[in-house]
């Protein structure tokens, strides 16, 4: 057995984004991983210091598509805060909705990719065609599949009706079913079983020390989710399960994500059902933004998400902060990949749900 | 003679092959970009597209992201990589301008620049239609090419 | 989610030089406090005492607070001291660096403010929390601040390509060697869209 | 019979050659379109590898600086002669019976281990290290493979040797004829943990999922295949379509060969063929995920290794 | 052994994939594509370009008037203009068609100019924009709007205070 080094990355084809690991390798065993970041570094907090309160509504959706909701939804949030605009219920509700729609697509898209590093090309497709219905929903309701473009400052920027909410009840039905399918075979398919029980394993008191958030955590049996710990938006109003399990293995986190996808779809049926009358914006006008500081918390898809705002005199912001829920994980990955297998780096990765962009900024 | 070479490019042509670079993306052109290649609803396989894992065996380039100064000499080095007769598409407005990120000091849009580049799929992220839009016309460019 | 009401009295203790603590609860009953060091110094002990009530560090934010207006001075009289923060020995004069410390106390946030003078450096949270790795060497390459006794304290992000503490310096546009330029763009849609008007 | 049929045509025009060449495109397609439609997609023409050749075929081919140029280059050419020649070398039941000159079974068996070989050999003269990788794992699997291949040939060539009065009989020919006489093998109940074993080992020979581990595209990015384009990559491509086609005939041959003569013969071998590719390929890797190396050898050395040997054992003291 | 089902299921219900590019795809009636501006309907406030966060508006002064641009390869198509635009004359239309050749890539913009006019009343030059009818009671008709149009903005001011409209 030779000793090597590989590079995976940055342009790799089993990775989404790029990212870059040297991987000295025992045979087929990982030895050592070395963490190069800062491919997808586009300076983002140099730019949100460059451009006003409301471009960067859209300039933080554009952080990262697959939680792009969040993003903006934590900024408008700590904005708010900061001038003590009283968001409506309605908009509260709508808020909510917008996050969970997010949170199924973002879910499945990971759990597809999990089966499409397995080599499982068949269960990948059946996976992506349910949240391809997703897709639909958002491009429907929101206008794009992946920049939905829900948060404004002060509300949201989309209203749905009686002919909308009947068209969501019935995606989601059907969703809905398809995931117990999907879900059964993630239980019982020897394939994947076979390539993620016990992989890439993160212990509870590891979990602990890296700081982890999100799905990563709850994998590892930790029991923290902002929407219940730190509630925002309507979640203090809604019935929030969490789903933890103990192994902390790369099956543990799908799992998890798969139970939080089918959650998702409960809660907006929630705030469907509980979805006051009113309007969806404190104003219709831009607001002033008085000088200040806040800090603002979400529930990404991938976890804790937080951000922290300053303002000035100016109508720019003076800072605007903020921390991805992968850049914690990122760490714990260095424990997971501790004498893997080469075959598993994909996977075990992948099983974090990285997001660069994000984490980079 | 003719005729036969004629016919031979055309059934060349119907075998474009796909390679995806991501130039620092925000992931929204690509996996808009995977869910063309890859699912069932758009496949892309009928017009006998293949994704392909090596920029060795690329026909056409789609080039998602606003070229960071991270990762923009990997993106020379793999865009050369690819054997003539290629054709790039620019996969979302970062590429083709830099979009929202243009005028950072950590971005080096546009493409163009360093690259050249044949078809724009505008939009952010496009929608997979579009996208096959956009293959569609590099299919046609390409066939000239090869 | 309820913080404890002793949290100012024990962070007082722990800091010996002396805090500027607010606190205040949303609508929702999240709470969200601000500790403001007299002295960068006893950020350790602070930190240590929030690591001891199991806080997880969030994340840290540094940037340079922009100086007071300076006050009128009437002819004659001596000009007043440079305003410091909190009294300190750091001064606000729009150089030094705020550096905030985030911490979660279970799903409440308690931040921890130290001052930096330019130049200067703060001591390392790594021996304390694993996680501080990262933010701190991001810190440093988008500020001219330095960290003490930094495991790792490599480049995170920033290509070597390009020049450090970003958010410092009065960058001149990339665009110079870049023509990405907003300006040069309307220039070129102008050009190929036809009549000069 | 024709047995007359000089052995450059078998190996170029057919039953090798031009025709298995053909053969092995058109059920290529077949697999993919197949799969599309398990996936709920359109999927390709059937004519989609023909049409991917012609390309290939126009397209330069890029050679790595740090690659063993001569090496890198000729790998391919071998593999796909190689394979070209193995095809003559499998007998079709009631139409073509090969040159006892061009060799029998064993040659056939070293013949199938030459595009491992050459996979591991362009992997390394690539000097790439997926490339690397990719030859480890795939020496890794040719050991599990191999091993359990030559006890089920043995087997089955010590029950024809039985029947016949000698003690083992090599010659493909004679196990077909043979059979033709007494049964197809693959109603034998003494050879069905020899078939099950056989069936284990084709979908690794072919590298399919779960078995494409050396060419795992998310893993090692195609190993061996990954700096290759153009002409030499077609090659590749013809080396895998007449590896399909021969490796899919030996199965034939040694369990069911049963088939008319002439051209309704030729006809019934199409028809086996395109049922074994839709079947034991298309419908196997679709429906699975990969395995890993160590996962894959132990697997090969728990079952398909103990079950070819207890057909062995049974048919030596039958 | 699920997935046989699943297959089974595939096979009966046929492909799902759609026909387009050879067929019209689906569009979703909320779909935000390409940018609509009704020169008509712009009375020059500027916060579209505000609000733009790629950088896709802008707005200058020629010697004709006021020039629009907007530029499609640089839209990020948030909506952010319409959702502020107090007179919705920038819009987004469904149209998702916008793929094209690279070398068309500068002809993707729109280019008006709202012309300056002489103010009927006081004489002064002043731009040919749309009087701001929201909230009017009741409302202008055309022509009223076409008169307004002709006014600088402390006439149209004074104007809409003689009529006895908020707005």
């Amino acid at each position: 057995m030779s000793n090597f080094t590989i590079p995976v990355g940055p342009l790799h084809v089993a990775l989404e984004e790029p990212m870059y690991f040297r991987v000295d390798v025992h045979g087929e065993t990982v030895a050592n991983v070395d963490i190069h970041a800062g491919h997808v570094h586009r300076g983002i907090e140099y730019l949100a210091t460059k451009r006003n309160i409301f471009q960067n509504v859209v300039l933080t959706e554009r952080i990262c598509s697959l939680c792009s909701n969040s993003h903006p939804q934590a900024y408008s949030m700590a904005i708010e805060k900061i001038a003590g605009i009283v968001v409506p219920e309605r908009a509260e509700y709508l808020r909510a909705i917008a996050d969970e729609v997010k949170r199924v697509a973002s879910h499945l898209f990971n759990v597809a990719i999990l089966a499409h590093l397995v080599g499982f090309e068949s269960l990948f497709m059946h996976v992506m065609e349910i949240r391809e219905r997703m897709q639909d929903v958002k491009e429907s309701l929101f206008g794009n599949r992946m920049d939905i473009g829900a948060n404004t400052i002060g509300g949201v920027r989309y209203d749905i009706d009686a002919e909308r909410i009947g068209y969501l009840e019935q995606q989601l039905a059907w969703i809905e079913n398809a995931l117990i399918e999907v879900v059964a075979l993630y239980r019982s398919n020897g394939s994947i079983l076979g390539r993620t029980r016990g992989i890439g394993v993160l212990s509870h008191a590891d979990a602990l020390e890296c700081g982890t958030v999100g799905p990563v955590a709850r994998a590892s049996g930790i029991r923290y989710d902002v929407r219940v710990k730190a509630p925002y938006a309507a979640y203090d109003r809604l019935e929030v399960p969490v789903h933890t399990l103990p192994d902390g293995d790369v099956w543990s986190r799908a799992m998890v994500r798969l139970a939080e996808a089918q959650t998702a779809i409960d809660l907006i049926r929630q705030c469907v059902r509980d979805l006051p009358d009113g309007p969806t914006t404190a104003t219709t006008e831009r607001p002033s933004i008085p000088a200040g500081e806040a800090i603002a918390k979400c529930e990404a898809p991938r976890g804790e998400l937080i951000y922290y705002v300053r303002v000035g005199e100016s109508p720019k912001p003076e800072r605007v902060k903020w921390r991805v829920p992968s850049f914690m994980n990122w760490d714990a990955l260095r424990i997971m990949l501790r004498q893997a297998k080469i075959a598993d780096i994909a996977i075990i990765v992948n099983s974090i749900d990285p997001c660069i962009s994000c984490t980079e900024r | 003679m003719k005729t036969l070479t004629e016919t031979m490019r055309g059934l060349a042509a119907r075998s474009p092959w796909i390679y995806r670079i991501n130039a620092g993306s925000c992931n929204g052109c690509d996996v808009e970009c995977a869910t063309t290649a890859c699912i069932p609803r758009y496949d892309v396989e009928r017009l006998g597209c293949q994704y392909c894992g090596s920029p060795r065996h690329a026909d056409i380039v789609l080039i998602t992201g606003p070229l960071t100064a991270r990762i923009k000499d990997d993106v020379l080095r793999v865009y050369a990589e690819i054997p003539d007769p290629k054709v790039t598409v620019a996969v979302g407005i970062c590429p083709i301008s830099g979009g929202v990120f243009r005028e950072s000091y950590a971005v080096h849009a546009p493409m163009d620049q360093y690259i050249p580049i044949d078809v724009n799929v505008p939009g952010c992220p496009p929608r997979p239609q579009a996208i096959i839009e956009g293959v569609a016309l590099a299919i046609d460019i390409w066939r000239e090419r090869l | 989610m309820i913080m404890p009401a002793s949290l100012e009295m024990r962070l007082a203790e722990a800091a010996a030089s002396g805090i500027r603590y607010t606190s205040e609860t949303d609508a929702k009953g999240i709470a969200c406090a601000w500790c403001t060091l007299a002295r960068a110094e006893d950020l350790l002990p602070a930190a240590a005492l929030l690591k001891a009530m199991d806080a997880r560090l969030s994340t840290i934010t540094v940037f340079q607070p922009k100086a007071p207006p300076a006050a009128a001075v009437a002819e004659g009289e001596e000009a007043p001291p440079a305003p410091t923060f909190l009294g300190g020995d750091v001064a606000n004069d729009g150089s030094s660096y705020e550096i905030d410390y985030h911490f979660d106390l279970d799903g409440d946030t308690v931040t921890l403010v130290a001052h930096v003078p330019a130049g200067g450096a703060v001591d390392s949270l790594t021996p304390l929390f694993r996680g501080a790795d990262w933010p701190e060497r991001e810190m440093m390459e988008i500020y001219a601040v330095g960290v003490k006794d930094h495991p790792d304290p490599r480049r995170l992000f920033l290509d070597p390509g390009i020049e450090g503490a970003v958010l410092e310096r009065l960058i001149p546009l990339s665009t110079l060697i870049n023509s990405a330029t907003t300006k040069g763009l309307w220039e070129k849609i102008m050009a190929q869209t036809g009549s000069p008007t | 019979m024709l047995a007359n049929y000089s052995a450059l045509f078998a190996v170029l025009a057919f039953p090798g050659g031009l025709f298995a060449l053909a053969i092995g495109l058109a059920l290529k397609g077949a697999d993919r379109r197949l799969a599309a439609r398990l996936q709920r997609r359109v999927g390709p023409p059937l004519a989609q590898p023909f049409f991917d050749l012609v390309k290939l075929a126009r397209k330069r081919t890029m050679v790595p600086d740090i690659a063993a140029k001569p090496v890198f280059l000729g790998a391919p050419l071998i593999g796909a002669a190689s394979m070209l020649l193995a095809a003559a070398l499998v007998p079709i039941a009631g139409v073509y019976t090969p040159d006892p000159a061009l060799g029998d079974l064993l040659v056939l068996l070293y013949l199938l281990t030459v595009p491992a070989v050459v996979l591991m050999v362009s992997g390394s003269a690539s000097g790439s290290p997926f490339g690397a990788i990719g030859f480890s794992r795939e020496m890794a699997l040719m050991l599990a493979y191999e091993g359990p291949l030559v006890l089920v040939v043995a087997a089955v060539a010590m029950r024809t040797g039985a029947g016949m009065g000698a003690r083992v009989s090599f010659s493909l020919s004679e196990i077909v004829a043979y059979q033709q006489a007494h049964g197809a093998f693959l109603f034998d109940p003494m050879l069905w943990p020899a078939l099950l074993a056989f069936l284990a080992f084709y979908p690794a020979n072919l590298g399919i999922v779960p078995f494409d581990i050396p060419e795992a595209e998310t893993e090692v990015l195609e190993g061996p295949l990954l700096e290759y384009s153009g002409p030499a990559l077609g090659l590749f491509k013809v080396m895998s379509a007449l590896k399909a086609v021969v490796v899919l005939s030996l199965g034939i041959a040694l369990f069911f060969p049963m088939a008319p003569a002439g051209l309704a013969g030729l006809a019934v071998q199409l028809a086996k063929l395109l049922l074994l590719m839709l079947l034991g390929v298309t419908v196997l890797r679709v429906s699975c995920g990969r395995m890993r190396i160590d996962q894959a050898f132990r697997f090969f050395l728990k079952w398909p290794l103990a079950l070819s040997l207890l057909s062995l054992v049974i048919v030596s003291f039958a | 052994m699920k997935f046989f089902k699943i297959f089974a299921r595939n096979l009966i219900q046929g492909p799902s994939t759609i026909a387009f590019p050879f067929a019209p795809a689906w569009t979703p009636e909320r779909l935000r594509g390409r940018i609509v501006f009704d020169l008509a309907g712009c009375t020059g406030c500027r916060a579209c370009e505000q609000v733009c966060a790629g950088g896709a508006i802008r707005f200058d002064k020629t010697p004709q008037g006021l020039r629009f641009m907007m530029w499609h390869n640089t839209c990020v198509f948030c909506g952010l203009c319409t959702f502020y635009c107090p007179t919705k004359a920038i819009t987004q239309s469904d149209d998702w068609h916008m793929a094209h050749a690279a070398a068309h890539k500068f002809e993707m913009a729109i280019r008006e100019v709202i012309p300056y006019t002489t103010c009927s009343v006081c004489g002064l030059k002043t731009l040919a924009s749309a009087p701001n009818p929201v909230g009017v009671v009741p409302p202008f008709s055309a022509e009223e709007i076409e008169q307004h149009r002709q006014l600088c903005a402390g006439c149209r001011k004074k104007a809409m205070a003689e009529r006895g409209a908020t707005s």
